[in-house]
């Protein structure tokens, strides 16, 4: 779930680019030293971001008959590494923004916290830990891509609960507000995520 | 996707300096961020979306089309936010919250079409210029350059691939459709590895020395065109500037 | 003759307002083999994903054995079975790491069972000549099988009608003879064939019903022994006369073949021109 | 003749195992136009990719001008500066958005200075007939323009051999008359042309000297006009005489046409044909 252009405050449209920029340079800088033994990685990448940002264009036949996107960063972290898909998941939102007008500048730092940074490390280390438990692959990547997608659309929640508390209730009650409602898209959505990611990781094991 | 690139590549202001757009979108992001009052914002809102309209002749079908799921967001989350929690638990409607929502919204609205402004009338090699310009990391420059590119080349073979499917009935009902797309984006998957070596060999072949360099596009008359932005952005600024103080 | 699907005016639009086809009318006869000839851009791949249902006309109407088509789930479900489409790039339609999995999406599509589906991939499969090949990756054939893979993919579904995008592109001399031998085998099956191509020679050696194309318009369409007739249609379309032709009607105006039914390649004409004895006249000349 | 490129008994095995090329020996003369012929697979395109050292052999050498082929940094970007290389598929070879920017890909990374680069894609974009084109972006193009804009990009580095891999792949007929006149102007301005194909016909018309290929391995190379002598190489190669050849030999020996250099195409057989008069003999036989 992308927050709107415009949307945040300036104060935590500010602060959440401040957030993300260290984690940003991070992933940058570990590619960087990456790309140092294998220059032809750079390449990978590219092409990487561009089926990422395929994959999150992509309207998913639902049960509802309604259609929903995938977010694509739970399989771009199962294949490249939470710390690689920040840099990779930047490009992905910024396209978003520029592109379909998903998202948007003014808050690209508070998407990028949520989807870039957020979704993979909860996709990398439910899959990790699933796969510890010594449970099925196709369970381990179910729960990664659902769980990093549900942990993507909390995280925003929160951003938003944050940024506009309720009057009454206070962040807390402006929280389950948000959740709630979102929930109504979202629930769908990290299932369908779920599923396909799966689907996807099967058909590549065959090759 | 398509509908903005091409809007970009189509419109009156596609030579015009990225420069002087990228100003202007900023002094209205600015402004909107500085303005109190919803009329102003309005205002505002009206003003970018004018020069989008009328100044770079972006069909309005396309602004429309290209606003619509942003300002279902923006319904939403404001339906959200009048709703509190009522005294004996549930929600309830709260009226006395709505000039707050709508200088939420109104402010939204203008950053929102600045920004459009900005994307619907600028080609993303202009903007990736911009970004180099403005001393972005060469290795996410590269990777958006070669993404950019690739974004095309990709669809493509998805909807060709997707169409063959079709053919053969693969999108009968939901369960042959998840399973297409299953099979298709993990073979797509697989092929990003292969693509990306063909490019690499294409590189080679022409001498790369390991990042990707292009000619910058010149833009014969940006100081002009900097100039009027700097003018034009300075109103918008003068506007929200005026509000603040006095409302 | 049984019309097994008739176009009346079809017009195509695309989303992004360019145009695909205008007024189009045209039938095709079951049984035989039609090529849609024309140059790159002339509508031809249009065309055939109309036959499908693939797309919709904007205007006009198509036709299945008289009955116009019906774009219902469950109608165009019968279509998609009952017309098979080969596209031109097997790399775009081949999704599976294995031979026989990827024979057997159509069929599963179907909601056959297992035995069937089972049974209809190993006939396609030795249909097309990949007989022991079903657990072989896809991704090690050659271009030319994996071409033939498509084919059988299609062909397990067992459709009436088997289209195909320029069946010949990409394909080296050897590998066009090979296909051909096998569209000639499915032909001789009763499998109405519709391919589209922008080889003439090709077109005037294969085809029963010629159908030319050009600028989204379905300009002439004439069965091949009467193409000789149709010259200046085939200038529009954009293309030369088969060079068997013209080579065959100068040889028989200059005496050296005799008068009779054009031959269908250049191959033939020099076949032809073996067959004849050698005049006194060449005796003279080759000192 | 001067020698530009030369293969000694080169043979490369990929990182997989699978033989590419065995003993291949091969010498290219700067200045003439070279087609590289054989069936799919018979390693025409691994051959193409040792030319410019993107490949390297496992045995044997390759020699520039008679000294072998220098593998370090500062010699490879001379190499494919001097030895451009256009690939089959233009999707798989274009990384940039904006048709100037990929073409001033090769000559930036030569270290020219900003104007001698603008001015090159100037005159490289003039020299495939996309004069206006600098700033259209590439997903804009067809197909055939995208080929065009790939060429320019290698011509942009003012190679001394340009290399193309099947560059009549995917174009029609009209695409390929005009991808042949460039390829003609080029080699009219001193470009030694060496290409892929696995049309003999187009080798026969186009080519100096025809290079035949068979399994990995270089089996005969001959002047073109010396390949009515080859045509055992020829079938080695899997490929039939050229038509043209085959009926003007055919026709010659009827008498029907005189006695001389045997021409290029069909169609040259065909205007030949025109060209004489119409003998007495024909008279008899047309009633």
């Amino acid at each position: 779930m992308h927050i709107m252009e415009g949307f945040l405050p300036p104060a935590h449209a500010l602060g959440w680019a401040a957030v993300s920029a260290p984690f940003l340079a991070w992933g940058l800088r570990s590619m960087r030293r990456g790309l140092q033994a294998h220059p032809e990685r750079r390449m990978l990448l590219g092409v990487a971001a561009a089926f990422a940002f395929l994959l999150s264009a992509l309207k998913l036949p639902s049960v509802t008959g309604s259609c929903s996107h995938p977010t694509g960063v739970g399989l771009g972290a199962l294949l490249f590494g939470p710390a690689a898909m920040v840099p990779v998941g930047f490009v992905v939102l910024l396209f978003q923004a520029l592109l379909l007008a998903h998202g948007g500048l003014t808050t690209l730092g508070a998407n990028v916290f949520s989807m870039a940074i957020v979704g993979p490390f909860v996709s990398y280390g439910v899959f990790r830990a699933v796969a510890a438990l010594g449970l099925s692959r196709s369970v381990a990547v179910f729960l990664a891509a659902c769980l990093g997608d549900l942990a993507t659309y909390v995280t925003t929640s929160a951003q938003l609960a944050f940024a506009f508390p309720d009057p009454v209730g206070g962040i807390g009650a402006s929280f389950t507000k948000f959740a709630g409602i979102f929930a109504l898209t979202q629930l769908p959505i990290a299932i369908s995520e779920g599923l396909l990611t799966v689907l996807v990781v099967n058909a590549m094991a065959r090759f | 996707m398509v509908r903005i690139d091409a809007a970009a590549y189509a419109c009156r202001w596609q030579g015009v300096a990225p420069s002087a757009k990228g100003l202007f979108a900023l002094a209205g992001i600015v402004a909107a961020w500085i303005s109190r009052s919803p009329g102003v914002l309005a205002l505002l809102a009206l003003m970018s979306a004018l020069a989008t309209l009328a100044g770079a002749r972006v069909p309005l079908r396309t602004y429309f089309a290209v606003a619509l799921a942003p300002l279902g967001f923006l319904s939403l989350s404001c339906l959200t936010m009048v709703l509190t929690p009522a005294t004996g638990g549930g929600w309830q409607w709260t009226p006395s919250l709505l000039p707050k929502v709508s200088v939420i919204a109104l402010r939204s609205l203008a950053v929102m079409t600045a920004v459009l402004g900005l994307m619907l009338t600028t080609p993303m090699p202009d903007l990736l210029l911009l970004l180099r310009r403005l001393r972005a990391p060469e290795l996410l420059l590269d990777m958006m350059a070669l993404s950019y590119r690739m974004l095309f080349v990709l669809r493509q073979a998805w909807d060709e691939g997707s169409t063959a499917q079709a053919a053969r009935l693969g999108h009968r009902g939901w369960r042959q459709s998840w399973r297409s797309m299953g099979l298709l984006a993990g073979q797509m998957a697989v092929q990003v590895w292969q693509r990306a070596s063909a490019l690499q060999a294409a590189a080679d072949a022409r001498a790369w020395q390991g990042s990707l360099r292009f000619l910058p596009a010149s833009f014969p008359n940006a100081r002009r065109e900097v100039a009027l932005a700097l003018l034009a952005g300075a109103m918008l600024l003068a506007l929200a500037l005026g509000d603040w103080l006095w409302a | 003759m049984n019309m097994l699907i008739e176009l009346d005016a079809v017009a195509h639009t695309f989303a992004d307002g360019s145009p695909g086809l205008s007024g189009c009318s045209l039938a095709l006869a079951g049984g035989r083999r039609h090529a849609l000839l024309g140059a790159n851009g002339a509508g031809k791949t249009t065309l055939l994903q109309h036959l499908n249902g693939l797309l919709r006309p904007s205007e006009g109407l198509l036709r299945w054995q008289g009955q116009a088509y019906d774009y219902g789930r469950a109608g165009l479900s019968e279509l998609r079975r009952r017309v098979g489409m080969v596209f031109q790039n097997p790399d775009r339609q081949l999704f599976s790491a294995l031979v026989e999995e990827d024979v057997s999406f159509g069929p599963l599509n179907l909601g056959l069972d297992e035995a069937t589906v089972r049974a209809r991939v190993a006939s396609a499969l030795d249909a097309v000549g990949l007989g022991g090949f079903g657990r072989r990756p896809v991704h090690h054939l050659s271009f030319g099988q994996k071409k033939r893979v498509c084919i059988a993919g299609v062909l397990a579904m067992e459709p009436e009608v088997l289209l195909l995008d320029e069946p010949m592109a990409g394909l080296d001399a050897p590998m066009q003879a090979e296909l051909e031998t096998l569209l000639d085998r499915l032909a001789g099956r009763g499998v109405t064939i519709v391919l589209s191509t922008h080889d003439i020679d090709f077109a005037w050696r294969w085809a029963d019903e010629i159908h030319m194309m050009a600028a989204g318009r379905c300009i002439a369409s004439t069965s091949a022994v009467q193409l000789p007739a149709q010259l200046d249609a085939l200038r529009t379309a954009g293309q030369q006369p088969p060079l068997a032709l013209a080579l065959h009607a100068e040889l028989v105006a200059r005496g050296v073949l005799p008068f009779g039914a054009a031959p269908r390649s250049v191959d033939a004409v020099l076949a032809a021109l073996r067959a004849q004895p050698v005049t006194e006249l060449s005796g003279e000349i080759q000192l």
